[in-house]
């Protein structure tokens, strides 16, 4: 005969203030089985936990039901407070009062119906659960990163000096991501790749990391401290241990005419190339595609040129499997494309650019080396119009969403732009200004202030060229919607910040959740930002949302913190809510036909065979066994089940049966 | 006849140890009979309507040894379906089929087995296809009343279950008791949770011979049920169950673009 | 004076969407009719058809049931085969004359706290104009002597 | 002591109306497309015409496929328990054929044999068979070899045997009289017993040998070929007039429940299926023995009557037509 | 194809040309036009501002019609009454209270079941067709203009792309034109100004006009009445805001497919333009 405690939780006014929670306690106290029932202000506070153990012991319970808020919340906290008193932590459940009651429905007597029903709901459950013990799994201490911008590089470099071994992967030939393209960097205004590259340089040097460029991530399967990856390393056609990086190789190709995605396709490269001078690891990359000898099968130019006989017209990709114990995501964003925007000329007029473009434009490394020229005809342009929120904030563009780092940049921008021509005219067409963060707005009033910068608060509604001039059709809602044209020789649309192309099919390969954006979706919007649903998978910088570098480089840190946490231990403790054949005495043995329909069903392959033999090894049936480490416990196979041989701990039929004939 | 000499011959031979086929019986009806010797195979022969396959899982059966089936194509997608369900193996069962020219074939392998079975199209009869489209043209109360009435006459004798190939867990959900899933007695809740589960127990497995229907002996049409299930499963996602040795259960696997049109 | 008919509604929802879904409508403090028992399960592929048909004898006037979206099931597939199981269980309850529209199929991710409110209001509301399954609700008794 | 009647073809509907103002329930075979059941009617037009047998048994009117015994309601400490009294309604068996009709001897047999079950005793008082003699029968009735006959009045409280002109009456008991007494002038007085329009049927097998040497038998292996094409299923036994095995069912919530008698069959593996997985009958052939067993050896043995009335209802109900008179003969021939 | 017909007033009035090229093409093509019987004014450009209820009972009354007449669909060559069929239609979708309103006002059942079509819409399907029936390419660069009233709300008419529409572009292609990539598709031409405010008039449309022409366009071809007629009956007040003489010919895209199919000139009322347009048609080409 069970004998069940029950603890209903007031969380202050969270619940009491909705629900009776003293009738919630009296009317429990009635059901059958239960011996115990209080109320009280907080449960999950030291004294009210040790109300929990005392009652434990005091009227020595079978099982306890903490009626409070959502067990996704405090499950862990009650069920360590029940094991402290001796019980086993998995004879504690949780009902939902507060979450799934009384913060959604209106103060009354249905409410208080709803939760007495809810507690009675989980005390029949209680009831009927049974003791487990956790399950323990091997962690594989090597963690494995995907992207290597300043997120991955950060968190790549913070796992390695933990001690781990760490792979970062990265899809471009280099590394350094977005933030080695930027000019300068707001708030400061100090040169990104002097303060990118040593980071990069050591990252390619850290005994701890291994460093996979120009690869992608394949497939993935395992579970987390078990993940088997596999990726796909793209063939450079160069023999990175024989290239001296000496770039001889680059310096004859025929095809020149490539635009060069370094500099955004303001300038130009050849089909053999090393995408940047700083590149890391500096060594060429042959882009087939464009490649005369791969197109027409002549040429190897540059074979002639290399003088360590580094170039391989004949190397394939290769797919490397690794184990790892973790992965950090850190794919980094993407600018919204230029056919968004016919009405601003984007794509179509070539003094229209991007932010990203502005940045080589202004970097010392540009196209330009640093000098302002606009694309079209190289001329100094006079007028600049900078627009923010280019896609951003406006629900026709399927952006709904701020950037974020818009309103920085363009402030850095206008300000770049001053800098080098004082007596250029630089605006700036904005909906608001959002420069939180800090000195973040000293360094917008100093471009309006000091560079004088002039900022309209207004939208523009349409871009067109007029004789050599972009025409600049905009309103300024400060002086009542006034139109405003501004003939300008250069535009640059703070385009809208979006998830990586293909961020969608890779979370599908990791089984993590995504916005409906295409970012990846953390586990917590608050408590859980690094994390993702999928134990063992964590997230740093813009893959996640919109994200500035200071941001982007304490989130890599976060992740790598919790990947570090999670290799301290030689085995993790998995939760034992998981599937399991049932077993009789001979001669019935099981009630598992040996159909093994559920193993087609199950996601983790976790459904095993097992041969019953007699005592003289004649077989006697082949049933179904399910492998602890592999199964996650959802259940598709009880449901796929005619003879309910396998159930689920925890989730067992005779508990959710229990919990249905209560209501 | 040919199926007696067949018989005989392959009992003789050993190389089986029983011929199951169909004899006459009461009132001009033909039954499922065993012949476990040449000597009684005189009766046999290949006329008879019940599922055979639903013997060859018996425990009853399989003690005699390897048995030769007497197989109408329900009976071979049964045999395919068993095999798929890894409750058969193919050296275990031989099943026996007349050809063209009126002459007995063995069919050893599950191959040989399917390769037969395409040359004969699965239909449902033609009286079973009409009363299943008057349902389909009923409105919902109306059918919910057709089953009732009918569903009140069934008093769980489990002739359809017992008479089903694909019915052959030893221990059935009707047996669960911890917890006691569909309740024993045959009141109208009972029957109808009886009836549902095992219909849906049977979608993507059920072979559409129609035994169960035939088996009932208060005439409830319940094929129709296993029938709506199967037909569902075929034409929602293009499986059939008795079509090949491997394992393909739709309800065991699926397809991301499977398409439905009621999930909000 | 009889009162006026409340519609008895079960839910069942996995664990990893719906359920944190429905958190989130209570961490959002978006309030929505109370009818609806909620119980929670790992996934919607643990929801076995069975546990439909007992809600329903158990006199539930309508149903919920809800899950992560597909591609984001936690468990990769789960919510596929429960598909897939729906399709054909939903044809035979029509079949069999079963009020399949006292249930409804939806998903609902974690981030989804505004349409779980919304889900459980429309059903609500619509069960309730429907009035009590009482056919359903009298079978237990039928046939007994 | 059994006083007779002629009974003229017309004179049924008004007896029927008579019964039925008399506030007894009329069972009786009726044709529902092609199926013949018992229902309930009220005139004697809706009656089956030219039938064999209904598919299910009279047992039903005395021992329903699920009844209620209590129910119950958990309480804090207690429990709350409420038997049931069956609803037991006066009622009339019209029409069912002498073989059933002594089938209720073989049900009162057991449920007062050293327990008196207060539920069967409840409807077997208010009941009252009217059964009919049979001018047809077809290969599955036996009645002749297991001591019955096309005009046994056993077990029926008036017999009715067709006659040219209509019927000839034979009441057998007080409950007989009183339903002449509703319409005492519709029956008129016979002199003799006019039977020859009951059809004939030979006995098949001499039924005391067989029962004599069914205990040598036990371990013969007729019955495991016998029954080897028996599916296992529980049709004979719940179309049978005189089985009488039930279950015993709990149905509750987690608050409330009930218990309910239902029909169970010694054929089904899970009847003597223990706790710990061990089957003494584990096989169907155990099973089907148990099966003739139990009426030609142990009723006899305990109720000095057999468990069979040759009704032939299991041989019709068969989904493998495992005809019952066919293997007895085959085993009082082994 | 069988098509309901709403010709609207200003087809019957300032745009004759445009009803007759409508027809005339529709006929070349087999396009069935079903008049809407006993049609009424679509409440354009007034009503919506004036009186909301009105401004959705006008065109309901107009779609109940239409739907009384077994029709399905209503094409509706008139940008704004396309406009104002439509967004009434989708307004009295979403507002079930306002639809029983409206419907007891015009004592007419509303059912939104007749959807509402323009010109682009109708002839984009028939491509084909007049590909295969066209006789004599419309060889010319033209500058398509769609104005303001086609493609917006996208949310309501969910036509095309409301900031760089295709539809005309493609059309014109197809029947040999050369569609110039120009600024002002959808830009406002002053419309309902035109009467009271010509000098804003005589400055939008210039815009237009002039932009067209610096693209190299030697016709504007329109699917609006009121871009027509702003764009072609003020071009003095245009070429005097401008200080210049345009002589660009303004012509409705089925006046311009008319000629390609090599319907007459006079059949599409090509002679009633105040800037010539007769000049367009192929022979004088060579």
């Amino acid at each position: 005969m069970s004998r069940i405690g029950v603890f209903i939780c007031h969380c202050g006014e969270n619940i009491g203030g909705t629900v009776d929670c003293g009738k919630v306690a009296e009317v429990t106290r009635n059901v059958p089985g239960v011996v115990h029932s209080v109320d009280y202000k907080y449960m999950c506070s030291d004294p009210g936990q040790n109300m929990i153990k005392e009652a434990i012991r005091e009227h020595r319970l079978t099982g306890v039901v903490v009626a409070a808020c959502s067990p996704r919340m405090h499950e862990p906290t009650f069920r360590n407070a029940v094991a402290e008193a001796g019980l086993n932590p998995y004879l504690c459940e949780m009902a939902n009062l507060r979450e799934h009651c009384s913060w959604v429905h209106e103060k009354g007597d249905v409410t208080t119906e709803k939760a007495a029903d809810l507690v009675r709901v989980m005390v029949e459950k209680v009831k009927r659960n049974h003791p487990l013990q956790p399950i323990q799994v091997p962690v594989t201490k090597k963690a494995l990163v995907l992207g290597g911008g300043i997120a991955g590089i950060q968190a790549a470099l913070d796992i390695a000096n933990a001690g781990h071994q760490v792979v970062l992967v990265e899809k471009s030939p280099s590394i350094g991501g977005h933030m080695s393209q930027l000019s300068e960097t707001f708030p400061t205004l100090d040169c990104s790749q002097c303060i990118l590259t040593p980071r990069m340089v050591e990252a390619a040097r850290h005994p701890n990391i291994t460093l996979m460029t120009y690869s992608e991530l394949e497939s993935l399967s395992g579970f987390i401290g078990n993940f088997k990856a596999t990726i796909r390393r793209k063939a450079r056609q160069v023999d990175e241990k024989l290239c001296t990086g000496c770039g001889l190789c680059t310096t004859k190709c025929p095809n020149k005419k490539i635009p060069d995605e370094f500099n955004e396709g303001l300038s130009t490269r050849g089909a053999i190339y090393v995408p940047f001078p700083q590149a890391v690891p500096n060594k060429p990359v042959i882009d087939k595609l464009n490649c005369t000898f791969f197109k027409t099968g002549k040429c190897k130019v540059c074979e002639k040129m290399c003088p360590t006989k580094a170039i391989r017209f004949d190397q394939q990709d290769e797919l490397v499997t690794l184990d790892v114990g973790a992965i950090v995501l850190a794919t980094g964003f993407k600018l919204m494309a230029t056919d968004k925007f016919p009405e601003y000329g984007y794509g179509k007029y070539k003094d229209v650019l991007d932010g990203m473009q502005f940045e080589r434009l202004a970097s010392a490394s540009g196209p330009t080396a640093g000098a302002m020229k606009r694309p079209s005809d190289g001329r100094e342009p006079e007028t600049v119009v900078f627009v923010s929120c280019s896609g951003s904030r406006d629900r026709a563009k399927g952006v709904p969403y701020c950037s974020k780092v818009c309103c920085m940049y363009t402030a850095k921008h206008a300000m770049l732009y001053k800098h080098k021509m004082h007596h250029g005219k630089a605006y700036v067409f904005y909906m608001d200004i959002r420069s939180s963060g800090k000195d973040y707005d000293e360094f917008v009033r100093r471009a309006i202030e000091e560079d004088d910068v002039s900022y309209i608060r207004g939208r523009v509604s349409r871009i067109y060229e007029e004789d050599g001039k972009l025409v600049v059709m905009g309103a300024d809602t400060l002086q009542n919607g006034r139109p405003v044209e501004i003939r300008a020789d250069m535009v640059v649309l703070a385009t809208a910040v979006q998830a990586q192309d293909g961020s969608e099919q890779l979370a599908q390969k990791l089984h993590v959740s995504y916005d409906p954006y295409k970012f990846f979706a953390e586990a917590h919007p608050k408590l859980k930002p690094v994390e993702t649903n999928t134990a063992g998978i964590f997230l740093a910088g813009a893959c996640q949302a919109p994200r500035d570098i200071p941001e982007t480089v304490a989130q890599a840190s976060g992740a790598a913190a919790k990947v570090a946490a999670l290799f301290s231990k030689d085995e993790l403790t998995r939760e034992p809510q998981i599937a399991v054949v049932n077993r009789l005495p001979a001669p019935t043995f099981s009630y598992c036909v040996g159909c093994f329909l559920c193993q087609s069903a199950c996601p983790y392959q976790a459904i095993e065979q097992e041969e019953i033999k007699g005592r003289d090894g004649s077989l006697i049936k082949t049933i179904a066994k399910v492998n602890p480490g592999l199964c996650q416990g959802c259940g598709t196979c009880v449901a796929t089940c005619r003879t309910k041989a396998i159930d689920i701990q925890g989730f067992s039929n005779e508990q959710i049966f229990a919990e249905i004939m209560t209501l | 006849m040919e199926l007696r000499e067949k018989a005989k011959q392959l009992l003789e031979s050993g190389e089986v140890k029983a011929v199951i086929g169909y004899e006459p019986g009461t009132q001009g009806a033909r039954r499922p009979a065993f012949a476990s010797s040449a000597a009684r195979t005189g009766r046999l022969g290949f006329e008879g309507e019940q599922n055979l396959a639903s013997y060859v899982t018996r425990k009853e059966v399989k003690r005699l040894g390897r048995v030769a089936v007497a197989a109408r194509p329900p009976v071979l997608r049964a045999l395919l379906q068993l095999m798929a369900e890894r409750q058969i193996k193919e050296q275990e069962v031989l099943p026996l089929v007349l050809d063209a020219d009126g002459q007995v074939q063995e069919l050893a392998t599950a191959q040989a087995m399917e390769e037969h079975l395409a040359l004969s199209p699965q239909q449902i009869p033609a009286r079973d296809r009409e009363l299943m489209d008057r349902l389909g043209g009923m409105t919902r109360q109306e059918r919910w009343d057709f089953w009732q009435g009918e569903l009140s006459r069934c008093i769980k004798c489990y002739a359809c279950r017992n008479s089903c190939p694909m019915c052959y867990c030893e221990h059935c959900t009707m047996d669960c008791n911890r917890p006691q899933w569909v309740p024993v007695p045959s009141h109208a809740l009972g029957n109808l949770e009886y009836h549902m589960v095992r219909a849906m127990h049977l979608a993507g497995r059920c072979v559409e011979c129609g035994d169960c229907g035939r088996a009932c002996p208060v005439g409830i049409p319940i094929h129709l049920l296993t029938f709506n299930a199967e037909e569902s499963v075929h034409a929602q996602f293009g499986q059939r169950a008795g079509a090949s040795s491997k394992l393909d259960y739709a309800l065991s696997t699926f397809r991301p673009d499977d398409k439905e049109t009621f999930i909000r | 004076m009889t009162e006026p008919f409340e519609p008895k509604i079960t839910a069942f929802v996995c664990n990893w969407c719906t359920y944190a879904g429905a958190d989130l409508t209570g961490t959002s403090r978006i309030k929505y009719q109370s009818n609806v028992r909620v119980l929670r399960l790992p996934c919607t592929g643990r929801i076995d058809f069975m546990l439909l048909a007992k809600a329903f004898a158990r006199g539930a006037d309508g149903i919920i049931i809800s899950g992560c979206h597909p591609n984001d099931c936690h468990y990769t597939s789960g919510n596929y085969h429960a598909r897939r199981r729906w399709m054909i269980y939903r044809n035979l309850m029509d079949f069999m004359g079963i009020d399949t529209a006292r249930i409804t199929f939806s998903w609902v991710s974690a981030a989804e706290g505004a349409k779980w409110a919304e889900l459980v209001n429309e059903v609500t509301t619509g069960i309730r104009a429907m009035g009590p399954y009482t056919e359903y609700k009298q079978l237990a008794n039928a046939g007994v002597e | 002591m059994a006083d007779m009647y002629q009974l003229a073809s017309a004179s049924l509907d008004p007896l029927f109306a008579a019964i039925t103002a008399s506030g007894r329930r009329i069972l009786a075979p009726t044709d529902q497309d092609g199926r013949t059941e018992l229902n309930p009617v009220t005139r004697f037009g809706q009656v089956a015409k030219d039938y064999v047998q209904t598919t299910l048994s009279a047992k039903e009117a005395v021992f329903p496929k699920v009844e209620q015994l209590l129910s119950y309601t958990l309480l804090p400490g207690k429990v709350d328990l409420v038997d049931a009294e069956p609803a037991a309604v006066p009622t009339v068996v019209f029409g069912i054929r002498p073989c059933e009709a002594s089938g209720f001897q073989a049900l009162d047999a057991v449920f007062n044999w050293d327990y008196r079950d207060k539920f069967f005793n409840a409807r077997m008082e208010q009941l009252t068979v009217i059964g009919m003699g049979c001018t047809r029968r077809d290969d599955a009735c036996f009645c002749t070899s297991v001591g019955g006959g096309p005009g046994s009045t056993r077990g029926s409280d008036i017999l009715l045997t067709p006659t040219a002109s209509g019927y000839l009456a034979e009441v057998q008991s007080d409950k007989g009289r009183a339903i002449v007494a509703l319409a005492a002038k519709l029956f008129t007085p016979a002199a003799a017993a006019d039977k020859s329009m009951l059809v004939a049927l030979p006995a098949a097998f001499d039924q005391p040998a067989l029962s004599a040497k069914l205990p040598a038998m036990f371990d013969s292996p007729l019955w495991a070929e016998q029954s080897l094409r028996c599916v296992g299923c529980g049709a004979c036994a719940f179309v049978c007039p005189t089985c009488v095995c039930f279950d015993i069912q709990e149905e509750a919530d987690t608050r409330q429940g009930r218990r309910l008698r239902t029909w169970d069959s010694c054929g089904y593996h899970m009847f003597t299926l223990h706790a710990s997985g061990h089957n003494p009958r584990e096989t169907q052939g155990a099973r089907w023995r148990q099966r003739i067993y139990h009426k030609f050896s142990t009723y006899p043995e305990r109720y000095g009557q057999l468990g069979c009335v040759g009704c032939g209802k299991c041989t019709r109900a068969c989904p493998v037509d495992m005809n019952l008179q066919e293997h007895l003969v085959e085993a009082s021939q082994a | 194809m069988r098509i309901g017909y709403y010709p609207g007033c200003s087809l019957l009035g300032s745009s004759r040309e445009f009803d007759e090229s409508v027809r005339a093409v529709s006929k070349a093509i087999g396009l069935e036009l079903v008049e809407v019987p006993d049609w009424n004014c679509c409440g354009a450009s007034s009503a919506h501002v004036l009186d909301h209820r009105l401004s959705l009972a006008l065109p309901a009354k107009i779609l109940a019609q239409a739907e009384a007449a077994g029709l399905t669909e209503v094409l509706a060559p008139c940008a704004a009454c396309y406009n104002r069929l439509a967004s009434a239609r989708a307004a009295l979708e979403a507002d079930p209270a306002a639809a029983a309103d409206v419907a007891a006002i015009i004592e007419m059942p509303v059912t939104g079941r007749v959807k509402v079509v323009n010109v682009l819409e109708v002839l984009d399907r028939c491509q084909a067709v007049i590909q295969e029936k066209t006789v004599a390419p419309f060889v010319r660069k033209v500058a398509c203009y769609y104005g303001c009233l086609l493609v917006r709300p996208p949310k309501v008419l969910g036509f095309d792309r409301a900031e760089n529409p295709q539809s005309m572009d493609r059309l014109m292609t197809a029947a040999g034109a050369e569609a110039v990539e120009w600024n002002f598709k959808t830009e406002c031409c002053g419309a309902a100004f035109s009467v009271t405010r010509t000098d804003l008039v005589a400055r939008m449309s210039g815009k237009i006009v002039a932009d067209a022409v610096r693209h190299g366009a030697e016709a504007i071809v329109v699917a609006c009445p009121m871009c027509q007629s702003n764009l072609d009956m003020r071009r003095p007040e245009i070429n005097a805001h401008l200080g210049g003489n345009s002589q660009i010919p303004v012509v409705f895209i089925t006046q311009a497919l008319g000629l390609a199919l090599g319907i007459a000139p006079a059949e599409l009322g090509l002679q009633r333009h105040m800037v010539p347009a007769l000049a367009l048609q192929p022979s004088a080409t060579v």
